[in-house]
């Protein structure tokens, strides 16, 4: 459902701080996803303390959320860069409209 | 301890009845007070849910939360100021 | 009891799922950010419900202060050309 | 003990409804600052002592420490945002719909610039 | 308008104070999220993410001529190619001791729980904490600087 | 001794920040120890000697931020006891009673507002104590604080009021303020 949000918003809206918008929204939902693979239910989180942990406690599984841990760090980082590309085009250009900025480019 | 997961029910549901707010709000401000509640609300929500799983390891991220919730208001004010 | 636990995530899914329309709904940039600035918050709740604490710290701490900084920054470069 | 815990949670939750209330309610924007600042300080401090004493009295002191390390946040952090969001509000040009009872601050500083 | 006055002057001090309080508990948490990575929730990128903001805050309460006095870019720039090469060299020693690359190794120090108890990972996590603390500093000292050059440069 | 050198004078909208002095230092270490403690509670050798150093990094790079003037001001019995007074006994009493007050006016059905903005003299003249008493009218539901400034070379709180009774600024004052300001005038002068 926020994946299918994301892609209308990068398909469907002019300004290009919008479509920057619906990028961020996909990665939310992507990374919800894949957290919600490794989930079952009446586990715990797969950090060991000492005196909070009953001996009959199991926990979810924690190969997805370092993947999800990494694409946390990418999702920022392209967010930033795609930001400094709107900037750019801002001062090429002079407008972040998306058609414009094709119709510039020929 | 089932209290305190109720009380966390009711804190989200509060918090979405402020999503109306957000939605419906003549001008900007509004939305960001409303954020700000939310952010609040969100919080203690969580410290509530993390003291009902026992696990208090959990308490870190209310805490950032907490900490640091109020430098987006203040950018936003900032912005509307126009002397950012 | 664990009845409440599924109610409690059911109404975080709601709010993220109603700050996800209002983001693509609003027309007004800064309200739309605003409204992220919302979602990365419930988002952050939600991983807490999954028992993910590592993802939702990074989640809270991206979410609640370098994502709007960096669009509220690149809003303010590029203000002329927006249409309001 | 269990009485003491659903004392305090239901004080915090009233208060929070009734500042959720005034926020949709109120006429303009700068009553529904008002209302924010209810949810903030009580509404947030009955949850967070309610939530202390249940975990003092389960034994772990160090989670008790932190839940009101945290709360302490709240409390401090809120009204900077507060005063921040209302001072651009009327920098920005919002007034509310009925005339003020009296304006101070636009007779001072905004027609003495 | 009986009577403009003239001389009141506006002091902003109350972010300024609150920028004050809140830098040091900051930074405090930042670090503590950064050294206790292995035991509690978070690590590197999230303590970095959190010291960093501490940039914002300074921005917030003092403006631009005062953050630039304060961090100096060049420093910021050249220490993030220190952080890079310090988690490398960790990542090597694994090698040298006969294991993977990125191998834990010296993990039968400390009690479990204990701060100094699992080997590599806590040097490894420090140096991606400080990779990601200059980083993200130079990303919005960057940023912030870029928009006030520009608005100057515009009037 | 170990006197840093950082000397120069950060000229910004009238505040000068003092060079760092170790005294400075050493009193944000002991805030920014004592927050590490509460954050890890945890006793060891271990996590007080990190703690010391990561605190005592953090003391070195913000102290010029953290101090505005002498730094061992908290440190007497009676003005740490005013303080404690202060948050325990005074701001809880004033913040019940406009809680209830708020939260009548909001479940009210006919929303009894009557907002308005005045001015406020104040007394106090150190920035903590200024900046503090705003904070605390601030979270009092009912008013905010909306500027700070100076006149005369007296100061001059602008206060929103949702339920304006005066208009005379002195009545006002004492109405808003009312027992916050001589707390606060124990602690910070």
């Amino acid at each position: 459902m926020l994946i299918v949000l994301g892609i209308y918003t990068v398909v469907t809206k002019k300004n290009l701080i919008k479509t920057v918008i619906g990028l961020s929204l996909i990665d939310y939902g992507v990374n919800l996803l894949i957290v919600s693979v490794g989930f079952n239910a009446g586990g715990s989180a797969p950090i060991f303390t000492f005196n909070e942990i009953k001996p009959d406690t199991f926990f979810v599984d924690p190969v997805p959320q370092a993947l999800t841990l990494t694409s946390i760090v990418i999702g920022a980082c392209v967010t930033a860069m795609t930001l400094s590309l709107v900037i750019k085009i801002k001062d090429k250009y002079g407008t972040i409209d998306a058609d414009k900025v094709r119709r510039l480019n020929g | 301890m089932i209290e305190l997961i109720y009380a966390g029910v009711f804190y989200i549901l509060l918090s979405i009845v402020l999503i109306y707010r957000v939605a419906k709000g003549p001008n900007v401000v509004d939305r960001a007070v409303a954020s700000d509640s939310i952010d609040i609300m969100t919080s203690v929500a969580l410290i509530l849910f993390s003291l009902y799983s026992g696990r208090g390891i959990y308490l870190d991220i209310a805490l950032i939360i907490a900490l640091l919730g109020f430098i987006g208001t203040v950018l936003i004010s900032r912005y509307l100021e126009g002397r950012l | 009891m664990a009845n409440s636990i599924v109610i409690l995530n059911t109404l975080v899914i709601i709010g993220i799922l109603l700050c996800a329309f209002l983001t693509v709904y609003f027309e007004n940039l800064l309200s739309s950010i605003i409204a992220l600035s919302i979602l990365g918050s419930f988002t952050a709740l939600e991983f807490i419900m999954l028992h993910a604490p590592d993802v939702a710290i990074a989640e809270a701490a991206v979410g609640a202060v370098l994502s709007p900084v960096i669009f509220i920054v690149a809003l303010r470069k590029v203000k002329g050309g927006e249409r309001r | 003990m269990r009485i003491i815990v659903d004392i305090f949670l239901i004080f915090g939750c009233f208060f929070a409804f009734a500042g959720t209330v005034g926020i949709i309610r109120m006429p303009d924007s700068f009553c529904r600052m008002q209302s924010s600042t209810n949810i903030a300080t009580l509404g947030t401090l009955g949850a967070v002592l309610g939530g202390a004493v249940y975990s003092f009295w389960s034994g772990n002191i160090g989670t008790g420490v932190k839940v009101l390390v945290i709360g302490m946040f709240i409390v401090l952090t809120n009204p900077i945002a507060g005063h921040a969001i209302c001072k651009a509000a009327y920098k920005y040009g919002i007034r509310p719909d009925k005339k003020f009872v009296c304006d101070d601050y636009g007779r001072d500083i905004a027609d003495g610039k | 308008m009986i009577s403009m006055k003239k001389n009141i002057e506006v002091k902003n001090i109350i972010v300024k104070c609150a920028a004050d309080k809140f830098t040091p508990v900051g930074l405090v948490l930042g670090l503590y999220i950064i050294l206790h990575g292995h035991l509690s929730p978070g690590g590197g990128f999230q303590g970095g993410v959190l010291v960093a903001s501490s940039v914002i805050l300074i921005y917030l309460g003092y403006g631009n001529d005062t953050l630039k006095k304060t961090f100096n870019i060049e420093f910021l720039r050249k220490n993030e190619a220190v952080g890079a090469i310090a988690y490398s060299f960790f990542a090597l020693v694994g090698i040298i001791f006969g294991a993977n690359f990125c191998r834990n190794i010296f993990y039968k120090t400390g009690n479990i729980g204990d701060l100094y108890s699992s080997g590599t990972i806590f040097w490894m996590n420090f140096s991606v904490g400080y990779k990601v603390l200059t980083g993200v500093g130079f990303l919005i000292l960057l940023m912030v600087g870029l928009l006030h050059s520009d608005s100057s440069s515009n009037h | 001794m170990i006197y840093l050198k950082k000397t120069e004078k950060l000229e910004k909208g009238g505040v000068c920040l003092k060079k760092t002095s170790l005294s400075a230092v050493i009193s944000t270490f002991i805030l920014c120890f004592v927050f590490y403690m509460l954050f890890t509670f945890a006793f060891n050798l271990e996590e007080i000697l990190v703690g010391a150093v990561v605190s005592l990094i953090v003391a070195v790079f913000t102290a010029k931020f953290f101090i505005h003037d002498n730094p061992f001001y908290l440190f007497s019995t009676s003005r740490f006891g005013s303080l404690l007074r202060y948050v325990l006994l005074i701001f809880p009493k004033e913040l019940l009673k406009a809680n209830i007050d708020v939260a009548k006016r909001a479940l009210n059905p006919s929303l009894p507002v009557k907002p308005g903005i005045v001015k406020v003299p104040s007394d106090l003249k150190s920035e903590y104590a200024l900046s503090m008493l705003a904070n605390s009218i601030t979270l009092t539901p009912g008013t905010i604080t909306m500027d700070i400034a100076e006149e005369d070379g007296k100061n001059y709180y602008y206060i929103h009021w949702i339920d304006v009774a005066t208009t005379n600024s002195e009545k006002a004052g004492e109405t808003i303020k009312g027992t916050l300001e001589k707390g606060i005038g124990g602690i910070w002068k």
